[in-house]
C-alpha cells in the first residue's frame, strides 16, 4: 500500500482491489456503451449483458462450473443467507433440521439462528482441536429429516480447512443438500464443486482482489436443490435473485476470478511460506503460541497469541504501523472474544490475547520482516509493564 | 442466469428491412385473388393478395400486422409465390420456415397465421377455377 | 452517448453514469488508503469507513433524513423487499394485513404476492384512470390488522405521481406503517420524508447517475418501524442489512445523490420541456395517445401507443438507433403486455403498441428532435403495410 | 448505520505512548507500599507502588494489564500521586478521570479496578502509619 501507510495484513478482511481489475471497472464505468441495463432488450442493454455473460463463464471456471449455474448477488454474506435461508425454507417433505458447525463465520451463524426462529431445528457441531469439522461427526448428524448442511470451506479467523469433499460424498450418498461457505477459500484454494459434491456453493470478490458489494452463488443443476429467494420482482438470475445487475462489478468479479486462478498455485506456495516466516519471527516473542494448525490450513491466514497480552492493546500499538485484527474483522466493531477460538477451547483471556495476521497476493517479505519485528517490540513493550504472573495467568 | 435476448437472424434483418412485396398489386392482367388470417391475441394478422396468369401467379403482395418474424415471413412467402402454378403443390411449410428464419417456438402459432392466409388465397383461387 | 451510437430514452431503465461519479469511483478503487473494509477498527478501515458516513450524510440529505436513519442496500429491489418483507413480518399483535397497488414495480408486486404465500391478506388497490392511488381509496382499505401500505412515489412506466403526503397524514393518523418506492422519484422530484409522514423510503443509485448495484431504505426513528432483516450476520447497519459495505459504490451513491439534489429543479424544468417537445413532435405520426397524464407526472416519463403498431417491430425498427422501451424495462425480458398499462384500461393490443419514452440529465433537444423524426419514420413505415382497418382494429 | 469507531483521545495517546511511571519503583529512602486489584472478566488487572517519605508520595509506579485506557488512567493517577500527603483527599474521582480520558461507557468498570488498586494503596500505607 501506500508509503508510509501501515502493513497491511488484514486480507481476510478485505484484500485490496487489483488494479488491474481496478482499471477494467473504471473502462466499464465510463464506457458509453455500456450504460444500459442489462436487462434491456436494446443495443445498450444487449452490450452490457454480453459482458455479463462473459464475466458469468470466468465466475463459474473458477470453481469449474457451468456458467448458467451462477446466480450473481450482492457478496457473500448475501449468498450465504440464500443458500441457508433459501434451502431450508424451500425444502418440503417435512425436512426441517440443519446441520452446521459453531466456527462459522457470522452470515451462517445468524442465517441458522433465524432458522431456528423459524422452528428448525440446529445441530451445531462442534470443531476437533485443529478447528476442521469431523465427517464421521457429520454423518452422525444426518437425520431423516435433515433438509442440508452447511459448513464452511475454510475458517475465515483460523484457516482451518474442511474436508469438503469427504462431506459432499457423505451428503450425496443420503441424499442431503450440502452448501459450503467458499468465501475465504475461492481464488485461494482449488475448488471443483462437481467432484466435491457440493449443491449450493457461496463466494465473493473482495477477497482475493476482486470489488466489495458483489458475489455468487453456485447451483447445482442435477439434481437442482430447491431455493426460496431472498428478494422478489423481475426474474432476474431466473427467479432467483431480483434486481437490476450492476455490470461494473460483475464485469470486475470475472477479471478477479480469472486471475486469481491462472496463479492460484504459485500465489499459495509463496503465501504459505511468507507464513511461515512470519511465525519463526515471531519467535522472539516468546512465549507466543499458534491457534489452530498449520497444515491443513488457508496459506494467508496465521492466528497468535501472545500469553500476557491485552488485544486491544496490541491493536492500538500498531494502529498506524500494522493494520490487522483480533477476531474475525468482519465482525470486529464488537469487543467480544472470538467465538471461533473459544470453540477451539480458548479461554476468554487467551482468546482476548490473540491476533488474526493474514496475508494476500500484495504481501512481501520485507513487510513480513517489519511486521514481525513491530510485533515483537510491542509485545515486548506491554509485558514490560505487567503486574508480576500476569504472563502464566493470561494465556 | 438471465439469457442473452438473441438477436434476429441476418435474413429476417434483411427481409425486416426491405419488406419485399409489402403493400399493393401492381396493375396489371389477370384475375387477383385475396387471402387473409387474423389472430390478434396471438400476435399476428396478415393478408396476401395475388394476381394470376394462366394458372400462375404473376405477381404476389402482402400486407401484415406482427412482429419482425411474421413480416419476414410473409414478405419471404410473397416473393416465393411468384411465378408458382397455384395447382402445384403450394411450397409452403411452416417448419421449414420456422428454421429458415430461426423463429423462436413460442412465435410459431404466428406463422400458421402466415400459412392460413395463404392458403385461403389459394383456396380462393382453386374456387374461381383460375386454373 | 458515443457517435453513431443510439439515441438513449430508457432513463427508467437505468441513467448513464455521472462522469464525476464516475471518476470519483475510479478514484476511490485505485486509492490504496481506501482498501480496508470499513468494518475494520485499524486505520485503513476506518478511513474507509469515514468515507462511507460521509457519503451517508449525502444520500440521507437527498431526502431530507439524518443520516443514521440510512440503511445502505444492493438497489432498490432489495431496499423495497427489506421495507415491505421486513415490516409485515416483523408486525406483531395479529396486524396480517397489507394495503398496495396493482400499478407497482414487480419488486413491490412480487414481494406482495410472497407476503400472500405466507398468509398474509392483501388489498390490490386499482390506479385511477391517471395512474395514480386514491387516498380515500387507501382510507377505505384500512383495517385494524392492517400492518403494512406500500406504494410507489412515481410510476416506472407512465410517470404517474401519488400524493404521498396526504396518504402519509392519513397512514400516520391511523398508525400504520407507510413504505414508498422512491426508486424513480428520487433525484427527480423534492421529498422531504418528515414532512411527508413516511415510515420506510426506498430508492437506489443508478436511476439519477450513480451507480448500478447500491441503495438505500430509509427508516424512521420515532416512531420507528420494526423490521426483519433479508439477510442475517456481522451486525452491519445496525443490525438491519448484513455484509461488508462497498465503499466505492456508496462514495458514488453519495455524489450521484449531491449532484441531483443541487440541479434538481433546474434539471426537471429543462427537462419536462424536452418531454413535450417529444410529445409535440410525435403528433406528425397521428393517431398516437399518451398512456396516463402529463401533470402531475415525472418530468422524464412519456409513455405513448401507436394505434396500428406491433411494439416489438417498432423497437426492432427502431434497434440501433433509439434506445427505448415497451413496457416496463426492468421486466422487458417477458415480453408480456405491460400490466401497468392494462391496470390502467389499455387492452392487450393497446398495451402492444405502447412506447415509454424516457429522459434525463443528458438528453438534449437535438437527440429529441432527431428521436421523433425517426419514431415518426417507423411508424408511418409499419403502418403502410398494415391490412385495412388495422390501425382502428389495434388501439 | 455502522458508527466510526471513535479514536482514543490524544491525552490517551499521549499518556499511553509514553506510560509515565510505569513499571518499578526507583530506588530512595522512606518505606514503599503496594495495592493491587485484579478484575481480568471486566478486563484489568493493576497495581500501584510508592515509596512514602514523611507523608507524602516521594514516587509512584504503576503495572498493568489492560485496554490502552486502563493503562492510560493508571499512569495519569500514579504521576498525580507525586508529593501528594497521604492522610490528604487522595484526589481520585472515577467520573472526573472518565471525562478527562473520555473513557467509553462499557469501559468504566475498569477505572474502578484502577480506583481500587489505588486506594488498596493508601490504606496499607495508613495502617503502617506512615503519616
Ligand atoms: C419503481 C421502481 N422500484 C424498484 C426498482 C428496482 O430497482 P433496482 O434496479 O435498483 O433493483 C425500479 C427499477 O428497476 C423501479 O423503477
Ligand atoms: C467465511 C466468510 N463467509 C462470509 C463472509 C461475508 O462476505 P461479504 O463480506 O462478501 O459479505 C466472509 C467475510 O466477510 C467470510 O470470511
Amino acid at each position: 500500500m501506500a508509503d508510509g501507510a501501515p502493513i497491511y495484513l488484514d486480507y481476510a478482511a478485505t484484500a485490496p482491489l487489483d488494479p488491474r481489475v481496478a482499471d477494467l471497472m473504471s473502462e466499464c464505468l465510463r464506457d458509453p456503451a455500456l450504460q444500459g441495463n442489462p436487462a434491456s432488450v436494446h443495443a445498450p442493454g444487449r452490450a452490457a449483458a454480453a459482458r455479463v455473460e462473459l464475466a458469468r463463464g470466468q465466475v463459474a471456471r473458477l470453481i469449474g462450473a457451468p456458467p448458467e449455474s451462477i446466480v450473481f448477488t450482492s457478496g457473500a454474506t448475501e449468498s450465504v443467507n440464500l443458500a441457508i435461508l433459501g434451502a431450508a425454507r424451500a425444502a418440503g417433505g417435512g425436512k426441517r433440521h440443519v446441520v452446521t458447525a459453531r466456527t462459522e463465520h457470522r452470515a451462517a451463524l445468524d442465517a441458522c439462528r433465524q432458522l431456528e426462529r423459524e422452528g428448525f431445528a440446529l445441530s451445531w457441531l462442534a470443531p476437533g482441536s485443529d478447528g476442521s469439522a469431523d465427517p464421521g461427526q457429520i454423518a452422525a448428524a444426518l437425520r431423516p429429516d435433515t433438509a442440508l448442511v452447511s459448513l464452511m470451506h475454510a475458517n475465515n479467523e483460523t484457516g482451518a480447512i474442511n474436508d469438503i469433499a469427504a462431506i459432499g460424498r457423505l451428503c450425496c450418498a443420503r441424499g442431503v443438500t450440502f452448501h459450503v461457505d467458499a468465501a475465504q477459500s475461492a481464488g485461494k484454494l482449488p475448488i471443483d464443486v462437481e467432484q466435491m459434491g457440493v449443491a449450493l456453493l457461496s463466494y465473493c470478490a473482495h477477497k482475493f482482489g476482486g470489488p466489495k458489494g458483489v458475489g455468487a452463488l453456485y447451483l447445482r443443476h442435477r439434481p437442482r436443490p430447491a431455493l426460496q429467494p431472498l428478494q422478489f420482482g423481475g426474474g432476474h438470475e431466473r427467479g432467483l435473485r431480483a434486481g437490476s445487475l450492476a455490470t461494473h462489478q460483475i464485469v470486475g468479479f470475472g477479471l478477479a476470478c480469472e486471475l486469481a486462478g491462472a496463479c492460484l498455485a504459485t500465489d499459495s506456495a509463496r503465501i504459505r511460506a511468507l507464513r511461515e516466516r512470519l511465525w519463526a519471527g515471531l519467535q522472539a516473542a516468546a512465549p507466543v503460541l499458534r491457534n489452530g494448525v498449520a497444515e491443513p490450513g488457508l496459506p494467508g491466514i496465521l492466528n497468535v497469541r501472545f500469553p500476557g497480552v491485552e488485544g486491544e492493546s496490541l491493536l492500538f500499538a500498531l494502529d498506524g504501523r500494522l493494520a490487522t485484527s483480533s477476531g474475525s474483522a468482519c465482525s470486529s466493531a464488537t469487543a467480544e472474544p472470538s467465538y471461533v477460538l473459544r470453540a477451539l477451547g480458548l479461554s476468554d483471556l487467551a482468546a482476548q490475547a490473540s491476533l488474526r495476521l493474514s496475508l494476500g497476493r500484495e504481501t512481501t517479505a520485507e513487510e513480513i520482516d517489519r511486521a514481525a519485528w513491530l510485533l515483537v517490540a510491542c509485545v515486548r513493550r506491554l509485558r514490560a509493564v505487567l503486574p508480576a504472573g500476569a504472563i502464566e495467568r493470561i494465556a | 442466469m438471465s439469457e442473452i435476448h438473441a438477436p434476429y437472424s441476418p435474413l429476417v434483418r434483411d427481409l425486416f428491412e426491405r419488406l419485399p412485396n409489402a403493400g399493393d398489386l401492381a396493375p396489371g392482367p389477370g384475375a387477383v385473388v385475396q387471402g387473409e388470417a387474423m389472430a390478434l391475441e396471438r400476435g399476428a394478422w396478415v393478408r396476401f393478395g395475388a394476381r394470376i396468369e394462366d394458372g400462375r401467379v404473376a405477381d404476389c403482395a402482402f400486407r401484415a400486422w406482427g412482429c419482425p418474424h411474421t413480416l419476414a415471413a410473409a414478405a419471404l412467402v410473397a416473393s416465393r409465390m411468384h411465378g408458382q402454378r397455384i395447382d402445384g403443390e403450394a411450397a409452403f411449410d411452416a417448419r421449414r420456415l420456422a428454421v429458415e428464419l430461426d423463429v423462436p417456438p413460442e412465435k410459431l402459432g404466428r406463422l400458421l397465421v402466415v400459412e392460413d392466409a395463404l392458403f385461403g388465397m389459394l383456396t380462393r383461387a382453386h374456387a374461381l377455377q383460375l386454373t
